[in-house]
Order: structure tokens, then C-alpha cells, then sequence
């Protein structure tokens, strides 16, 4: 169904004709512009470094930036339903505070948040139930008290960051069990842990908006959203639960990293929700909504992941580091333009 | 630069125990950024050392380094008309019209850890940054002294940030004459995980590097495990010569993955300076334009637990 | 001529809109441009305008060829255009719409400079408003506060704002009650008076004969043919247009009402609607008449649960039921179509499929949750088939159909819920004669099916000829109910506007 | 347009096509919330600090933001055309290092930038002339490449700072004549110089609004573009216009920084956009395009300062200064809900 709504509406009177080519399908779909980036940018890489393409280059590569997929994830689904969502770096720094703080064994220096020593699945599922919190105060705000998203997640960006300095006073959450650790850090087989949770994740979200009723609903309601409420469909339902997952999702993301990283600092992830949205759109997801995919938003995480490996590989200065990261954002966008004048 | 006479009545009077009469002296404190942990440990210190003084500090700092957010913070805390302030300036040209605002509102000022040298600002406590680097970098220099490949890479934070670009600059001063390869600096916008990042990618595409220096003890706030190159290459006789003496990077020296630690006194930062202002508000000490509180080097693990013990008692005061 | 359009073609991808059109208008006559859904009169008005670059073809006025190639060109050249679609601006002014291609600068320097003198656009308005005849509409008002008529009104003004030599006006009726049509060609026939050219758009054959001089018909995207008004009969103009003839526009069988399915009593949403009390059987077709603004829409709306009520009771099967949101209503079996479909009705980056099966998509799921593709594909084809969209594919993205084929798709949605009752509202408005046909005959279907039926149309024949019975309202209050013997024209006029 | 017409039809039913009461046009005005924000947030503070209503108090606030309240200005007329300017923080520090560089008199260490000691007009001049000239590329890239504005500025914002730091090694620039520095830190008589700036560009770019032609073609194109178009208006132009003028006032608002301070810093404004936008959107403009006033926007700007007053003034500890301010945003944003809801 995605690549249907994907298709541009004025482009696609001529299917009225026939059925299109299969060439022109492939060229149509929203991810194609940010495969032909990535494709392209890897090509350069591995001709100019032969590190580049190792598989524990690229495993490194996806493990450091599987969290910010994962997030990724979530926010696609709220701005596929015609949402936005600036909470997303604050909620993972909450979620991985939350989560630090249930499994913590405990510090060793005098300055000491409480620490629960709880197991690791349940400090798990509290880091990720705390970030669905955040969502579903995000998709109240949003949607009972009708604030734009914008503000209503804007405040809800300071208001939770807030609490995550204000309860820690600037102090970080360390001492960890390793099994808890190990989920961030470990491997199955060669693959590293959080490139399997986001695989799965990115699945289920990708069978979600494509075989689930309510997947559906989310791009109807992103699509038009006054129509979606005079076909009777669940709009509030639906939106209050793209905050939820987004504020779950983000969740799982930043306690992922605090196991990756073993710490949990009141630093974390800030201003993450840029990137985050900006994986999604570089990925092909629409901001006015109802247009986009999951795979789009994964490559596009994983883009500027590849952006900063490069960075390195390439020996770019460090002061032009973020010029150049600009530049391909530039880039990308340009060769979607390209891409749809094609069609 | 005696303070102006606009210290409160009570100040006058010859006691240096707690002023029981009246309203009690409020200083007010500012560090670059509430969001750093370091900082947390001066505020504890500040805060001690208030308790025994029978005064009030306040901490008052932007969330996050900004100096513009600072100084407008504290013109807010000048319209309150409090009793004395000690900052750790985001910038020296920044905060010198905030500071000698403060001034010419009687509230005396001092700095700590950041100076703002040109400002009307009574003394400057700190460490002497450049000259922390060079030492790190002499001993760079001499870990590597019998390695025949000599590069080296740096971490900085958010590139620009002033005592950063101070330490990067003095480190490699002294590190490139004696022979050092400098290969990248890379920054990591004070970010933890983007560091960890930046440091694997490094080893990817340097993985013979000889040293490391990190100008901020970023990517070392984690665990070891999470930068599984940098864990090889160190074991690998990589030496790695760094910022701060966090609970964890000592550790990481004990266990000989890093092999230099250059401490700051972030204790001393709100214990000792809070004694200095309290001394110049109320006992009228004079005091030099810079108090040097030096800088505490790290090498062996018997050093290391010295500090690893002040982490786990709280208790900095020697 | 003042206007000749020899040879237009143009492509849309794979869509040919237009095919070698010829079309001409003269100094002061007034043309009809006829045809069907997607016949392509909108796309000849477009490049006619500027907005749509022509691939073949010449354009002359006065006999020698212009250049168009944007909308700034064509209004140089004098063209005026009123779109099928409103294009105002919500936020700003009546007066600000109104000259917003032509704003009045004020004198001296500043003027020069680009400064708008406000007082003056204002005073302007009102003067252009005065010389159109338009009353009661203040300048100053923001136009998202209008009712669609004033809205219509405010976008005739904006057109006439300028001195142009010709006027193109794509459905300027659609949304205009019958007065105020009366009063729009007032309009044309002093614009013609003065010399002025005007093309006219209409799907409503009893307009086109009363202002039209003489009638173009495209088919397909190509000419089918011109006829002079006097030889323009219904009978003749349809078969141009949709190529056979249709028997019946209006195909009522007469009903046999079952039970009581719908009773309102006492509907009150303060300020726009009172008191409202009705009841519709199984099997009925019950028309909801009255001027624009009188409170038809919100009475479906209310029904529907699309805006809270003050108070008053529903009851379906006799039985008081609680309606508070769209859901709700569609869970009852309720269903409503909008006057609006493309804002309110469609989902116009969806496909076809996607929107049809929208109501039913949780039926069609295994256990209620999964989507089933296939059988979602076959739904859709199934009520495609039926309805004769064209053309007659599911996976088209809805936004690209003709206006016609997708109000089909809105009524297809419905269709696939299988309801008890279904509001109608406008559910013909912009649509061809064929599809119009084919629309009543649906209706007429569904009530013999035993489904009960609101008919809300402001076109007066239409209501009169599909409904078993006929309600009229009047300022938010049902003023009258008749039966469909006693339903005529003048009798619903008469109670519309308030003389008993 | 078409979905605004719908939502509102259902609430002005029975409305005759004529002037609404003072009184509720003056509750429909979108600045009315935050007038009543800032009210009664200056009442608090008054009652709870004798420190807040003092001329000197007021006038620091004032000039602590008027550089941000500057750069709303800009980004309120893109915001009204329809589009978004992310790079906002990043043109203010380009200007600021710009205007640094022209007017420094050279600095005192070894590690020098190069400074061209121009009188200060020049410098500033030259400033604002930059930050114009990054407005123009954000326009062009919105205009003439078609990039959607969210992603064409965000690429700007990285190329731009990136410049910054580029150009500077992470150096900073200072050591500025007096006339120059006096620029953001002089009076005249009591009011701080920044705030005669904001004064007179807030009138001008209000008059430009209200007044001029494309002041009017502004509010159209954010209105509906589409219509825009078909009325002939030169949409292009205009848009692009908004982007110049955005930068070319963040440019404004980075050299009055500069001059405030007495040192361009590479990481100066760093984040700002999202204050400045959150400002304007604060004050009532809509992010959909088309409504909305500068008036409103100036006020946005002056919240946000009168909050980080407040914080001080009413001892709210640091750590909880983030939850604080976006506890207030989300309470301006409730209001305002209120207020249309009354109407
Ligand atoms: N922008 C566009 N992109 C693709 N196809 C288009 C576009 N505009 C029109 N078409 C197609 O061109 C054909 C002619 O459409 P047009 O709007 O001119 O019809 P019309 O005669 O005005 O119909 P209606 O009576 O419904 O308004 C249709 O098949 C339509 O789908
Ligand atoms: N866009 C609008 N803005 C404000 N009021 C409106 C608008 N549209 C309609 N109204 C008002 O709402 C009331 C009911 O309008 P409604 O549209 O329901 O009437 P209707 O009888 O259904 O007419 P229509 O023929 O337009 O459907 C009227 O008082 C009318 O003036
Ligand atoms: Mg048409
Ligand atoms: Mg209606």
C-alpha cells in the first residue's frame, strides 16, 4: 500500500493508461533516491579506504547508530499520521535514566542516585514504559488539549530533559550487571545486539503500517485527517498511539544506549530529535504526512551513520566535519528532486 | 581592587563564625553548565563549605555551556542584589560586562576554573589549563618514546569551546616539536555516545595509532566494552593520556588501559573559592588577580585509589 | 473572434486531456463549455489561463497569437478566470481577496514604492460589490468566516476586480443557491452587454440554456461537437456529451416504506440548528430542502456525530441511541457523505482501494486486525464495478480521478459499509448528467434495498424528484414537511424563505 | 485553504457576512494569549520580587533578547509564507564572525584570525549583508531547486556553522573598537541600544506586513499557494524574498551579539533556532503558514526572556530550569487553546 500513497498525485494520472514498468515503480518508491546516496557514498568510501567495507566496519557503523533508528522508527509513524515529535532526544535520555536507575547495582563514589539493582528485563521494560509515558502525555497534549504538536512536544522536549538534570543534578548512573550491559554490547553470531532489536522493531512497525487496520488509519489520518474523521475511523485513537509507540520506540533507543555505553548522563541524546526527524525525512517520509516508509526511515539512520564513519575515513578536518554532513543533507535532498522530475 | 563598601552592615562586624543576625550573605554560583557532573562536585563543595560559613550559595548556570545564557542569568541574579558570585565563564569577553556590572553594583565578583581576565573581576581560581597540557603532553612524549611510529589523535568537544582549544593548542605545542605525529582531532559535541563513536571510527581508519589524547574524558564516562577497538588497541600498547579524574577513567588506568589522568579540583572550585569570597566579603582579605590551585597528575594505580577513595568518601578535603 | 484556441493538446503522463480542441468565443457572447467528468474542460480553461503549459496548439485573441505562459500573462492579456476550485486565502480579508492581483497602491512615494492604501481597497470593494449587485458581505471580514456562498461571491468579485476582455467561469454555480444564480447572471448578461466574452462551465443543463448563446461539448478530451442555444435541446446535449442517450435522470420507483428506522427530536445545536424532529423509514428517500445556510448540512453533521449537540434525541429502531462522534454513528450504520468531497470526503494521496475499503477495514481484517489485501482488492473492485468508476481500476491514487468519479468512490466507501441509514449531502454537486443518472439510480437502489435516506441537495429538481418526502428548512428550524405529491417547486421556495 | 474553511465553518455558523464585536475581535487577535501570559507571569514575579519591576531589570531582560527577538522577526515572515528557517542559529554566529573579523582590531595571541579593523558601520554592513546572502541560499534551494524548507535549511544549518567553525579553527574573534561594542552595549538614554533595534525593525517589518503589496502577498502565499499562484501573484519572488530577509535579520541579530558580548565564538547561538521559532509560534503564528503577527512574535521572544528572569528571581533551582521553561510553554499553549476555544 505504501508505495502507492508515496506515488505523487499529479504523477500518476498517466497509470490511468496501464500498469507501470517495473523500472518506473522502482524509481518511484521514496526510498530509491536514499539508496542511490548510500550506494554512492559507499562506492567512494571503499575505493578511498580499504576499512570501509569490512563487516566490522559496517556492523560498527549500524551498532552505533541503531538507536537513533529505533527512534526513528517511532517518529515516522507520528509524522506519517501528521504529527511531529521534538520530545524524542529528552525522552531517550529519560527512558535510559529510568532504566539506568532500576538496574544500577549501585555506585561507589559518595554521590549516589538511588539504585534499585532490579533485573535487567524489568529495568528494560521500565525505561521502556517511561518513555511511552512521555508519549502518551506528548499524544494528550496533542490530542485532548489540542496543542499543535510542534509547542505541545516542544515543551514536553524542556520539560522532560528538565527532569532528567533536575532528578540527577547533573550526575551520571553507572554500575550495571553485565547481562544488562550485554544488550547493548553483545553480538549474536557476528550481528551486534542492537542491529537485532532494530531489525525486529523495523519489522513489526513495517508490518504494522502495512498489514494492521490501525497502519492504515495512520496514513488516512495523515492524508487528510478531517476525512478520516467524517469516515468514522478512531483519529484520536490512532494519533494518541503514534505518540505512545514513538515515545515507547525512543525508549528502547535510549536504554539501548545506556547498556551500550554503560552509563547513564544527563547529556545524552541531546538534541538527538533533529537527527532523528532527519533520518526519516532524508529517508522519504513526507512532513505534511501521510507519505513515507519504515525502510526509509532505517536508511536514513543508517546514512548518517555512514556520514560520520566517513567523516573519519576520509580525513575530513574536524572543523568541516559539519559543513560536510550539511552538504549531503543537501546532497540527498537534491538527488530526490532529481529523482522525481524523472517520473 | 578592594570591593566597593557595599558590603552588607552585618559583614562588617568582626565575626568570621556563622552571621546569626539578620538575613545571611548569599553568594551565588555559577558553573559553565548544570548538565556536566563535574561541575556537580564544585556545587557540593560550595555547598559545604557555605554550611560551615552559616551562608547561602546559589547555583545558578545555564543547562547547558552558553555563555550568552549565562550572563543573562546572572544579570538576573545582580537585579536581586545579592551578596557576592563566583563564575566559571562560558566566556572571558562574554561575562566582562556582566561581571563589571556586578562590580559597579557593589556585589564583588570572582572567577573560578574560567577566567574573564579583562573584566573587573576581584581574583581567578583555577588550574593553569595550558600548562596542565603541556605536562600531559611531555608525558605523551615520553610513553612514547620508544615506540618508532609516533602518531597520535586528539578527542576534542564542541570544537571552538575556549578551554578546550586552549588545551588542544598547548598539548600540541609541545607534543609536534618533540616528534609526535599528530593524525586528526575529532570532536564529539560533549556527547558521550557520539564520542564513542568518534573514537571506534578513528581506530578504524588509524588502527596503528600510538596515542590518544583526550581533551574531555567523554567517550571514557562509559564503559570500556562499548568501544571495543579502542579496549584492543589500548591492550595493543596503544597510550592514552587524558582530561579529568572521574571515578571511571581511574579505573580504566588501574586496569592500565589509560595511562595519564590530569586532574582539575573540582571540589576546590566551590569549597575553596566560596572561602576566598567569603574572606574578601567579610574578613576584607586581599587576594592576587590569580590563585593557582594547580593540577593533580594521575600515572600509577596508588594514585588512582588516593582519588577513587575522595569518589567514594566525598571527602576532597585532603 | 475575440478568443480562438485552434489545435490544443495536452498530456498528463499516460492521460490524454486533451486531444486537437478547437474552441472559440466571440466579443460579447457568452459560450457554454459542456461535457462530462474528465472531458477536459478545466484543462483547456488552465491553459487558457496560463497555469498549464499547452504541448501543441495556438492561442489567438483578436486574431493574432499570443503567448501564455503563466497566469500573469493571461491576465495581461485581459483573461479572467474563475476556478472550479475556491482559491481564497482563509486569514485575509474579503477586500484583501478581492484585489490581491491588483492592489491598490496608495498615491504618491509610497505607492511607488509597493505600499497597499487599505482604506481605499475597502472602499473599492464595496464599490465593486455594489456595482455587482453583492449585498450584506462586509469587506472587512475574514473570508474563512464565509459561508461557501459568500465565498463564491467574494471569488466572482476577486475575477472581476480586474478589467478583463474575457471571463472563463469553471462551475461558478456549483455552491451558489438558486438566487444567487439568478443574480450571477445578472452579472454576465451586463458583462456581455459591455462587449465582454465569457466561457461558462456547468454540469446544470437548465443554466447553460438560460445564459448560454451558444454550447461547446467536449468528449474524451476532444471536441464532440457545437450547437447554437436554440437547437440545444436536454436530449441532444447529452448524447454529445456522454455519447447515448440517457432514458431517465431521475429513475424513482415508488417506495414501499418499512418501519421507522432514524427519529431525531429536538436536535438543538444553539445558533445553527433548533428543534429539528423527523423520522425516516426503511426504504425512504426523505429530502432536506432550504436556501444555502440554513442549517441542512448541520443537521447531517449532527446526526453524525460530527459536532456536539445541545440537545435533542436520536433514535434508530425505536431505540434512543448515543451519538458523540463520527464513530459512533458509523458503528450504528450511519453513514454520511460530505458536500465537500475533497476536503472532507477523500483521502486524495490514497488509492482507490484504500479509500472505498476505509469503513470496512476492520471487517475485512482477520480477527479485526490484519488486513487481508486480496479480499480488501476484491471489495473494492466490487463496488468499482458497480458504481462504473472510470477507469475502472483500484490501485489509482483517488486525487488524480475526475470530480465525478470521485464522489463515486465516497459513495462507494458507504456502499461497502452496509448501513441503515445514509446522509446525503450535495451528493451530485460538480457532476456530470451521465454520473448524475447513474448517482439517483443508486439511490433509488439503496432504498429499495430498505435503507433509510437524507437527501440534502440545493438543487431544487433533484430533491423534488428523488424524494419520497420533502422537509424544508429555514434559518436552523424545519419549516415545513411535504409529501411528494404536494412537493413543487413553489411550495419549497415558499417555505425556504420564510413566507409560510 | 480549503480544510481551514471546513473546520471553521462549523464554529461561526449563523455568522452574517458582517464586523464581529471589539471585544471578540480582540479575543480572536493571536497575540491575545501571550499578552495575557506575560501579564500575569510579570504580576508573579512583582509580587514575589521587588527585583523584577525595576526600569534596570526590565531593560536587561530586554536587551538579553533582543538579539533572539530580531531574529524572530525574519523567521516569523517565512513562517507566514509558508516555509521554516532552521539555520537560523547558524546565520547569526556566520554574521557575528563576519562582522567580528571586519571590524577586530587583531587579536593578542598567536593564533590569529585575520581582522581588517573597518570602521563599524562597514562591519556591521557587512554582517548582515552575509547573513542575507544565507538567506538567499536557503531560498534558493526552496525556490529554484524545490527541497522542501524543513531539509534545505537543515543542511544550511549544518554548512553554515560548519563554515563558521571552518573558517575559525574553533578560534574566537575579539578585541573590537568601542564604537563598535557600544553597538550592543550603549544606551540611549535609558534603553539599551539593542532594543532601539528591535524597536525599529519590529515597525518596519509590522508596516511591511500590514501595508506594503508584498507584505499582503506574504500572508497569501502561506494561505494557500496554490491560489496564490492561479491569482498571479509572484510567489517565487516572494518567498525567496522572506528567506533573504530572515537571514539578512538574523545577520542583525548575530552582529548585535557579537557587539554584546565583545567576542564572536564559533559555538555562539549554537541551538537558537529552535528559541526563535519556538518564539514566534509562542506568540501565535501559525507553523501552517499564513496567520499570525509580528507583534506576537516580539512577545514570544520577550517570554522566553522574562522566563530565564524568572528562574533567577524566583530561586527555582538550575537543574530544574529546563522543566520549568517547558512547563510555561505548555501552559502559553493551553491558554491560547482556551481563548479559541471562546471564540
Ligand atoms: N494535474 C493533473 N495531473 C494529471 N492528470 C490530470 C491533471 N489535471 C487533470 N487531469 C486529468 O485530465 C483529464 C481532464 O480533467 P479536467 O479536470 O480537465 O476535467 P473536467 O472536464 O474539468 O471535469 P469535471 O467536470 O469533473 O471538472 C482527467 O482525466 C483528469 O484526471
Ligand atoms: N464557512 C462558513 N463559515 C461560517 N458560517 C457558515 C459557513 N458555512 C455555513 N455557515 C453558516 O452555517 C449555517 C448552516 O450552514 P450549512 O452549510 O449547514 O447550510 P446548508 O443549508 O447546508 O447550506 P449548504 O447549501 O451550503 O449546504 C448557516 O447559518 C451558515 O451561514
Ligand atoms: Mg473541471
Ligand atoms: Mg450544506
Amino acid at each position: 500500500m505504501s508505495t502507492d500513497l508515496a506515488v505523487e498525485k499529479s504523477k500518476t494520472a498517466k497509470a490511468a493508461a496501464q500498469q507501470p514498468s517495473l523500472l518506473r515503480r522502482i524509481i518511484q518508491r521514496p526510498e530509491t533516491s536514499i539508496v542511490l546516496v548510500l550506494l554512492t557514498l559507499s562506492l567512494v568510501l571503499s575505493q578511498s579506504s580499504s576499512a570501509f567495507l569490512t563487516s566490522d566496519n559496517i556492523f560498527n557503523i549500524l551498532r552505533n547508530n541503531a538507536d537513533i533508528a529505533i527512534a526513528a522508527l517511532g517518529v515516522t509513524m507520528v509524522i506519517l499520521a501528521g504529527g511531529i515529535d521534538l520530545s524524542i532526544g529528552s525522552t531517550m535520555a529519560f527512558s535510559g535514566l529510568i532504566a539506568a536507575m532500576a538496574v544500577s547495582l549501585g555506585g561507589t563514589t559518595a554521590y549516589q542516585l538511588p539504585s534499585f539493582g532490579l533485573p535487567p528485563a524489568i529495568a528494560f521494560a521500565l525505561g521502556v514504559l517511561a518513555g511511552a509515558t512521555v508519549g502518551l502525555v506528548n499524544g494528550l497534549l496533542v490530542v485532548r488539549l489540542k496543542i499543535v504538536p510542534f509547542i505541545a512536544t516542544l515543551g514536553m522536549l524542556g520539560v522532560v530533559r528538565g527532569l532528567v538534570v533536575g532528578l540527577t543534578s547533573g550526575q551520571t548512573v553507572r554500575n550495571f550487571p553485565i547481562e544488562f550491559v550485554a544488550l547493548g554490547q553483545g553480538y549474536i553470531g557476528p550481528v551486534p545486539t542492537p542491529v537485532i532489536f532494530l531489525l525486529i522493531l523495523a519489522i513489526i512497525v513495517a508490518i504494522f503500517l502495512s498489514y494492521h487496520v490501525w497502519g492504515t488509519y495512520v496514513y488516512a489520518i495523515g492524508g487528510n485527517e478531517t476525512s478520516a474523521l467524517l469516515t468514522g475511523l478512531p483519529v484520536d485513537r490512532v494519533k494518541l498511539l503514534t505518540y505512545v509507540l514513538s515515545g515507547a520506540l525512543a525508549g528502547v533507543g535510549g536504554v539501548l544506549v545506556v547498556a551500550r555505553l554503560g552509563v547513564s548522563a544527563p547529556t545524552q541524546a541531546l538534541g538527538y530529535e533533529l537527527f532523528v526527524i532527519a533520518s526519516a525525512v532524508i529517508g522519504g517520509v513526507s512532513l505534511s504526512g501521510g507519505r513515507g516508509t519504515v525502510l526509509g526511515a532505517v536508511l536514513g539512520a543508517i546514512l548518517i551513520g555512514v556520514l560520520n564513519n566517513a567523516l573519519v575515513l576520509l580525513r575530513v578536518e574536524s572543523y568541516w566535519q559539519q559543513a560536510f554532513t550539511g552538504s549531503i543533507i543537501l546532497l540527498s535532498a537534491l538527488i530526490d528532486r532529481l529523482r522525481q522530475r524523472r517520473t | 581592587a578592594a570591593p566597593p563598601p557595599a558590603a552588607p552592615p552585618q559583614a562588617a562586624q568582626p565575626t568570621t563564625a556563622p552571621a546569626t543576625e539578620k538575613k545571611p550573605l548569599t553568594f551565588v554560583w555559577s558553573p559553565k553548565a548544570v548538565n556536566n557532573p563535574v561541575f556537580d562536585v564544585a556545587r557540593r563543595g560550595a555547598q559545604d563549605k557555605a554550611k560551615e560559613l552559616g551562608i547561602t550559595v546559589e547555583w545558578i548556570g545555564p543547562e547547558s555551556a552558553d555563555a550568552q545564557k549565562q550572563a543573562e542569568l546572572l544579570d538576573a541574579a545582580i537585579a536581586r542584589k545579592v551578596d557576592g558570585m563566583g563564575i566559571s565563564c562560558n566566556d572571558p569577553d562574554a561575562l566582562k560586562p556582566v561581571i563589571d556590572r556586578a562590580m559597579d553594583a557593589g556585589i564583588p565578583v570572582i572567577t573560578w576554573d574560567s577566567d574573564s581576565p579583562n573584566s573587573k573581576r576581584i581574583t581567578f581560581y583555577s588550574l593553569d589549563n595550558e600548562a596542565a597540557a603541556r605536562k600531559g603532553a611531555e608525558i605523551m612524549v615520553e610513553l612514547l618514546k620508544d615506540n618508532p611510529n609516533k602518531t597520535y589523535a586528539i578527542l576534542t568537544g564542541v570544537p571552538g569551546a575556549q578551554n578546550l582549544e586552549a588545551r588542544i593548542r598547548a598539548f600540541r605545542e609541545v607534543a609536534d616539536p618533540a616528534g609526535l605525529k599528530w593524525v586528526a582531532t575529532d570532536p564529539c559535541n560533549d556527547d558521550i555516545q557520539k564520542g564513542i563513536e568518534v573514537v571506534e571510527n578513528r581506530l578504524t581508519a588509524n588502527p596503528d595509532l600510538a596515542g590518544y589524547f583526550m581533551a574531555g574524558a567523554w567517550p571514557l564516562f562509559g564503559d570500556i566494552n562499548a568501544m571495543p577497538k579502542f579496549q584492543a588497541a589500548a591492550k595493543a600498547g596503544m597510550k592514552v593520556v587524558a582530561w579529568d579524574i572521574l571515578e571511571n577513567e581511574l579505573k580504566l588506568l588501574k586496569e592500565g588501559l589509560v595511562h595519564a589522568l590530569i586532574g582539575q579540583k573540582f571540589y576546590g572550585w566551590g569549597y575553596d573559592a566560596v572561602g576566598i569570597l567569603y574572606d574578601i566579603v567579610v574578613n576584607k582579605k586581599q587576594y592576587p588577580p590569580f590563585v593557582d590551585t594547580g593540577f593533580d597528575l594521575v600515572r600509577t594505580p596508588e594514585e588512582a585509589d588516593v582519588f577513587l577513595k575522595k569518589w567514594e568518601t566525598g571527602n576532597w578535603r585532603d | 473572434m475575440l478568443l480562438e484556441m485552434r489545435g490544443i493538446s495536452k498530456r498528463f503522463g499516460g492521460t490524454q486531456a486533451l486531444e486537437n480542441v478547437h474552441f472559440a468565443v466571440d466579443r460579447g457572447e457568452v459560450v457554454g463549455l459542456l461535457g462530462e467528468n474528465g472531458a477536459g474542460k478545466s484543462t483547456l480553461i488552465k491553459i487558457l489561463a496560463g497555469v498549464h503549459a499547452r504541448d501543441e496548439g495556438d492561442i489567438l485573441m483578436d486574431g493574432r497569437p499570443v503567448a501564455i505562459h503563466n497566469p500573469q500573462d493571461a491576465q495581461r492579456l485581459g483573461v479572467a478566470v474563475i476556478y472550479q476550485e475556491l482559491n481564497l486565502t482563509p486569514n485575509q480579508t474579503v477586500a484583501e481577496n478581492v484585489f490581491l492581483h491588483r492592489p491598490q497602491r496608495m498615491s504618491g512615494l509610497l505607492g511607488k514604492l509597493g505600499f497597499a492604501d487599505r482604506a481605499r481597497r475597502e472602499r473599492e470593494t464595496q464599490a465593486l460589490f455594489e456595482q455587482l449587485g453583492i449585498v450584506g458581505l462586509d469587506p472587512r471580514r475574514k473570508v474563512g468566516e464565509l459561508s461557501v456562498a459568500f465565498q463564491q461571491l467574494t471569488e466572482i468579485a476577486k475575477a472581476l476586480a480586474f478589467d478583463a476582455r474575457l471571463i472563463v467561469m469553471d462551475e461558478p454555480t456549483s455552491a451558489l443557491p438558486d438566487e444567487e444564480v439568478e443574480h450571477l447572471f445578472e452579472i454576465v448578461r451586463r458583462l456581455k452587454a459591455r462587449g465582454l466574452g465569457v466561457v461558462f462551465v456547468s454540469h446544470r443543463l437548465n443554466e447553460v440554456r438560460a445564459i448560454c448563446d451558444r454550447v461547446v461539448v467536449l468528449r474524451d478530451g476532444q471536441n464532440a461537437g457545437e450547437l447554437p442555444i436554440a437547437e440545444a435541446s436536454d436530449a441532444r446535449l447529452i448524447a454529445m456529451m456522454v455519447g447515448r442517450p440517457i432514458e431517465n435522470l431521475y429513475p424513482k420507483r415508488p417506495a414501499q416504506p418499512g418501519e421507522v428506522v432514524l427519529e431525531v427530536e429536538g436536535l438543538t445545536r444553539r445558533g445553527v440548528i433548533e428543534d429539528i424532529t423527523f423520522h425516516i423509514r426503511a426504504g425512504e428517500v426523505v429530502g432536506l430542502a432550504g436556501l444555502v445556510g440554513s442549517g441542512r448540512t448541520e443537521v447531517a453533521r449532527a446526526i453524525f456525530g460530527a459536532d456536539r449537540l445541545d440537545s435533542g434525541v436520536i433514535r434508530l429502531h425505536g431505540r434512543p441511541v448515543r451519538i458523540r462522534s463520527p464513530q459512533d454513528a458509523r458503528r450504528l450504520g450511519i453513514g454520511y457523505v460530505p458536500e465537500d468531497r475533497k476536503v472532507q470526503g477523500l483521502v486524495l494521496g490514497m488509492t482507490v482501494r484504500d479509500n472505498a475499503a476505509l469503513t470496512v477495514l476492520r471487517q475485512l481484517a482477520r480477527g479485526g486486525q490484519f488486513i487481508s489485501w486480496p479480499e480488501v482488492e476484491r471489495t473494492a473492485q466490487r463496488y468499482v464495478g458497480e458504481l462504473q468508476v472510470r477507469p475502472p481500476r483500484t490501485d489509482l491514487i483517488v486525487g488524480a480521478l475526475s470530480g465525478g468519479n470521485q464522489q463515486k468512490v465516497v459513495l462507494a466507501k458507504w456502499l461497502a459499509a452496509n448501513l441503515n441509514v445514509l446522509l446525503l449531502d450535495e451528493p451530485t454537486r460538480g457532476i456530470d448528467v451521465g454520473a448524475k443518472a447513474e448517482i439517483h439510480a443508486l439511490i433509488d437502489e439503496l432504498a429499495h434495498r430498505g435503507m433509510a435516506i437524507l437527501l440534502i441537495s440545493s438543487e431544487l429538481p433533484e430533491v423534488l424528484a428523488m424524494s419520497d418526502r420533502v422537509l424544508v428548512m429555514s434559518e436552523g428550524r424545519l419549516v415545513g414537511e411535504l409529501s411528494r405529491e404536494e412537493a413543487t417547486q413553489e411550495r419549497v421556495l415558499a417555505l425556504a424563505s420564510g413566507s409560510r
